[in-house]
């Protein structure tokens, strides 16, 4: 076969793919990179067990092993590590907040939650740039503020609030915005976001920009064929995609492990002959280095990262689920690395970057912050009846599409308008 | 006869003929330790094991490729999907490879897909929808939607007997809803067979699944001001029961169609066409639909209100035509 | 005014758009140097080059993805699908993540997905479906259906000027088959509006695509004995055009709904409903159907004839109705 | 997260995985298994370029490399190879043969090509047992006669024939046969067919027998999402597929390099965990081999092996399209690899086990079957306009649904029939 496909030359530069292989061809071993950043490794096995009447999950392995502290970022300094400190502050406090309006009866339908995934969401936004793109998942609560979405829109969705974001059409994490905050609004569905982002990057490269976008998908979604074609399609066109696979170890009641049988999500990029990367999902240092230097190649257009982040999510799919099904050792295991906790401490006892004055106003500002949104979106009306109507289509004078970074320079070229002499067709 | 909630008489039918013949099996999402998102296969991997209750990665496509292949050897597939929503995602499995086999080259699939469907319990646009048109125009195909819980064990019993691939849509608002005295035993409800939920002479209301409960609501307050509603409960969306549907009409003269899924394209149309064909003499007055908005279905509950259809809007409606 | 086949038409339409704006391109599979299974974008990669012109690998749910991403950033990109009968492969990206994004987070869509439908060049079960009807009954979505040269060119502009998402169908038995003078300069035809094909006092026909042809044949037939036509041709199938419908009803009064997709929950259903609601005082004989049969497209030449409604159905089913 | 998941009880035991890293996780280095059966390895670059007012394609590389020798099988004894190579004589002259009769008019619709491919259709099907499933593409003609369908069939379909094994209704090898010859029929979309022969492994699985089946994918097909998703359920499934990848270098006009970014698909192996293999698809010995050794896995319950055979498609995409977008260099440096040349050369010559006469009336007598099936298929009726109408549904009395393999049995377990204690669900 055509070895080495040169770069064709009308997409941009094709890098040097760091997870293509470094053995000769002839060998039947073949080696390829992918950067891990964790400094531990957990070791611990799931099994489904029969347990007298009935099925269960059992846990066993090094469940004591000591929590390995916050990697040194290569990239970030004292501000931005407490600015994302107070992403994470304002992610966890605002879903607690979530949390409480539920149990007040307030909230219509259910809350996610992405407890022990806040530093992930909060890290890897912050890597973009305002005129960059990010299509949220349902847990990426964080990443949404990050963008520039305030708690009380949030918490409007939730409450199906005429304020909301989508009016009251939609819940939870699905709103987006087109104009200013580049936000893409998920559907319910798992891994449609990939090729969407992938258009995004490609409508930004025809209007003469490349720009990084970013997605996520758990280890369940995954599974998708749609994340597969979106992933491959990104890949050959050279597109800036930074995929975060959030494998908190879940999708819904099943196990990770029964959604694939690699150890590691990362070595999926290997099929898609683009980088993986593997970081520790509870250390936010880990996070933005690797989504920054993904958004960096994205940037020099030389195509799509892959990069999996291990945590757990904490909770149950969604508040009416009690997780039941969770072997309680996984639980605690990882609730000795929650990422807050972890990052509070990495700031304010290992790099005293915050004094506990500085920390205690910190959270004081996140508290004034979220009651003040909380009072405004408890307050604010639900919608009319009536609003339901209308709105399906793009009506005359609705909005005005425009190209968002300059209208594409076009190259002139020679070529006949006309269909050339009739060729054979399939099927006449 | 023990009372049973809708969701209790599926799970009921399933577990039946789970015990009664050893090639059906489950296949889905969740369905194994968890249960399924609603509880409908609790405790059947304790029973049946995981051999035969088979939790799945997330992909549909996979999912209903595998329960066709399975048919192919002579098993009978229950396959699940979390939400009928995502039914999108093996669309060209359903229609292509699913519902052309027996036409194409003679291959029967005695698979069965369910999952619940329908909105009112604010799921907001991705967890509400009626997708059943879809498969009701593509030949091949049965699509099956009780009302009542002793309807959704007879019908999934006869989903699950029937040799042809059968979308079986399970309507969410009424898992816990409803509850009636269902038979321990085992007996069907042939697909294919509408019923007369209530008997009137005024006109006639031809609906199915959850809006056959507003209809009947709507009967209780007309029935008051002397108007009296004859409910036919569908029970089955393809095939339709032509029959039914005519006789109705011949005996009412004037026909309201309600639906909950979108109007444009919906099974309101199909049955006009039917009615036209078969007792177009017997009209009295246009046939009249009630259905839900042109729209995506909205989350917040003024807004779902409003977009669905409710006993008012029959009382309205039907007053209307009644005294065309 | 130079005569162009319908697919050279819809071929201008395109490179038209192109050359007047630079956010137009193409997208799809092996529409580049090959130009296209059907050569409707022959030459355009020498002309547009290919960052504008873009050959995919065989991936639809990613070709629709990244055609919507595009779409966000202000792009209006043409998306090609192989043969429509494909379309099942993105179902879910079409119908949930674009046809409801403008309802949901008021963001357009200004994305067009072409590509041949239809039958009667003994295509197979999977080279000859109308799958449109998935489309009409899906919010949110605009479906196109040209008949002509002349429309199919003015439609196909007036759809990537579109700021929804237009699903285009082309007819393929009438891509070379058809020619006629189309002008050359910048026109549309509205989306929306239905055209009369043909006028006639006695009764109305209403159809679209190949069918409008099998439609003007008949009439031509019928005329010889005094029967007079007027064919509708819709042109566009979602949105329909209710008023045109309801006109032609009201001057005739009799109607038959002639499609070329299968019979149930076809379009003619949806009609059905509308004439029921628009005209039901006009009308003076039952609304007939003429469709396919309810089943795959079979592939022999005998079977596929016997498959799909041809002139002399018309005839049949016209001079029945003349004379009720 | 939880390592090295355990095979959970209910499945059958997880194999070791041939492409499973092999390196200690801790360096970023990973080395896995790609077994490699081929004697060469091509050399040669496709680039698009610019050629005045056209874009096309062009070749360069290693166009005048010696051909290598068929490799000697494993386990293929003289009167296999020999009964392999009939296959592929039937298989190559079936298509001439269905090329005149579309000459003559006789054929409806199109015709499709497996040349230069009838290697890997023939050998590949010759390793599976008669009780076990092939799915066809449409390119596997040759798979179909290996199956025990007759040419008749085959052109019988290409012609629309009431006696075709689809009674008309379907064209070229759109059949199957449930009953004799376990063949699932394709359909046009690609990938679908990977899913369904898990599933009928999986069924077969549920009847007491592990049982290999086999489909095809092209290096085009291979895109789709359906293919991951397949491949994948195969494979956290533990079930005997045999997937071929068939790489002729082409999907219609699109090259294999603007399909992946990967060198080899068999790469791909390593994204699902199992073993991924090459062969030289234009040498028999080495594709059944390597399909010899994957059913034998399927069989021993070790779950999926994908195969990527290398070749090229020596035609155009079907009848219609004379590929003038194909480097002609390219079909002449293929065109030396002939299956069938190279494999007669390695009976006659080699080793000797077929003497020119008995290959000459091995020839005849292919040429003679041929004949009589075209003669029968040519005669046989067109099906009656009315045969269209009915068989959309499968009617009381019309089959009779039976496990193939036996009746399951079935453990019994205690469990309680009724509902558990209401627990909280999704939305109520
Ligand atoms: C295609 C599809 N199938 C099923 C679902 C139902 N569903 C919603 S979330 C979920 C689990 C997702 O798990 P994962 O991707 O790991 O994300 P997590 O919830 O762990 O963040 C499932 C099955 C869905 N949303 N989409
Ligand atoms: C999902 C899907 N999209 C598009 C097509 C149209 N199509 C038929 S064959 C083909 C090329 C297939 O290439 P490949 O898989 O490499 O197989 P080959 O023809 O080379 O054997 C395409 C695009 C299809 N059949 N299915
Ligand atoms: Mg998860
Ligand atoms: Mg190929």
């Amino acid at each position: 076969m055509p070895k080495k496909p040169k770069a064709r030359s009308h997409s941009n530069h094709r890098a040097s793919r760091a997870s293509r292989p470094t053995t000769p061809a002839s060998s039947s071993q073949r080696t390829y990179t992918i950067l891990d950043y964790r400094l531990e490794r957990p070791r611990i096995e799931l099994r489904q067990v029969r347990d007298g009447d009935t099925v269960r999950y059992e846990v066993s392995g090094d469940l004591s092993a000591p929590v390995p502290p916050i990697r040194e970022s290569k990239y970030l300094g004292k501000q931005q590590c407490i600015e994302i400190y107070r992403w994470m502050l304002l992610n966890r406090k605002m879903e607690a907040a979530l949390e409480n309006l539920y149990k007040q009866g307030k909230v219509v339908g259910g809350v996610y939650f992405g407890l022990g995934q806040e530093g992930c969401s909060c890290a890897s936004a912050y890597a973009l740039e305002p005129d960059e793109w990010l299509g949220p998942l349902i847990r990426n609560q964080g990443s949404l503020l990050v963008r520039g979405f305030s708690p009380r829109d949030i918490m409007m969705q939730y409450m199906a609030r005429a304020g909301s974001p989508t009016k009251g059409r939609d819940a939870s994490s699905h709103f987006g915005d087109i104009q200013k905050r580049n936000v893409v609004a998920p559907i319910s569905t798992l891994g449609d976001l990939i090729p969407v982002l992938a258009g995004v990057a490609l409508g930004a490269r025809l209007q003469g920009k490349n720009i990084a976008v970013m997605t996520y998908i758990g280890d369940g979604g995954q599974s998708t064929g749609v994340t597969y074609e979106g992933l491959n399609f990104a890949a050959v066109q050279n597109l800036g995609l930074v995929l975060f696979v959030e494998n908190n170890l879940w999708g819904y009641s099943t196990p990770a492990d029964m959604q694939f049988l690699i150890e590691d999500l990362a070595e999926r990029a290997i099929a898609y002959g683009i980088p993986g990367v593997i970081v520790d999902g509870t250390d936010p240092c880990q996070v933005y280095d690797a989504a920054h230097e993904a958004c960096e190649r994205a940037r020099r257009g030389e195509g799509p990262t892959l990069i999996e982040a291990k945590m757990m999510r904490m909770k149950g799919h969604a508040i009416h689920d009690a997780a039941e099904y969770v072997p309680k050792p996984l639980f605690e295991y990882w609730k000795k690395r929650d990422p807050i906790a972890r990052f509070e401490n990495f700031l304010v006892n290992v790099k005293k970057w915050l004094t506990p004055a500085e920390h205690e106003k910190l959270l004081a500002g996140v508290d004034a912050q979220l009651e003040a949104d909380r009072e405004f979106a408890v307050a604010s009306p639900m919608p009319t009846p009536e609003s339901a109507a209308g709105g399906t289509y793009c009506e005359e004078g609705c909005h005005e599409v425009k190209p968002k970074y300059g209208v594409p320079t076009v190259k002139s070229r020679k070529a006949p308008a006309t269909l050339r002499a009739e060729s054979a067709v399939h099927l006449k | 006869m023990p009372t049973l909630t809708y969701l209790e008489a599926i799970r009921q039918g399933i577990w039946e003929e789970m015990e009664r013949d050893p090639t059906v099996f489950c296949i889905g999402e969740d369905i194994g330790i968890y249960g399924g998102a609603f509880k409908v296969t609790d405790g059947f991997i304790d029973r049946f094991g995981p051999e035969r209750v088979i939790d799945t990665p997330i992909a549909e496509s996979a999912i209903v490729g595998a329960a066709f292949g399975a048919s192919l050897t002579g098993m009978r597939p229950v396959a699940e999907f979390q939400f009928m929503d995502f039914i999108g995602c093996a669309f060209n499995q359903i229609t292509n490879m699913v519902a052309k086999a027996h036409y194409r080259w003679g291959a029967p699939a005695p698979l069965v897909i369910r999952g619940p469907s329908g909105g009112n319990v604010h799921g907001g646009p991705f967890h509400s929808q009626n997708p059943e048109m879809y498969f009701v125009h593509t030949p091949g195909l049965k699509v099956v939607c009780p009302a009542t819980a002793y309807d959704a064990k007879g019908l999934i019993k006869a989903s699950i007997r029937d040799n042809n691939p059968v979308i079986f849509f399970e309507h969410k608002y009424l898992y816990r809803r409803i509850k009636e005295d269902v038979p321990d035993d085992d007996y069907i409800v042939p697909l294919g067979k509408a019923r007369v939920a209530r008997s009137g002479r005024d006109l006639s209301i031809i609906t199915y699944a959850a809006m056959v409960h507003v209809a009947l609501e709507a009967a209780e307050m007309l029935s008051k001001e002397g108007i009296e509603l004859e409910v036919v409960d569908l029970r089955t969306v393809s095939p339709l029961d032509r029959e039914a549907i005519a006789e109705t009409v011949r005996r009412t003269n004037k026909v309201i169609i309600l639906h909950e899924h979108v109007r444009t394209g919906g099974i309101a149309g199909e049955i006009s066409a039917i009615i036209n064909e078969e007792a177009f003499d017997s009209l009295d007055g246009p046939i009249v639909r009630l259905t839900a908005l042109d729209s995506p279905v909205p989350f917040s509950p003024p807004q779902e209100e409003f977009f669905l259809p409710k006993p008012n809007d029959v009382v309205r409606e039907a007053r209307k035509l009644a005294a065309y």
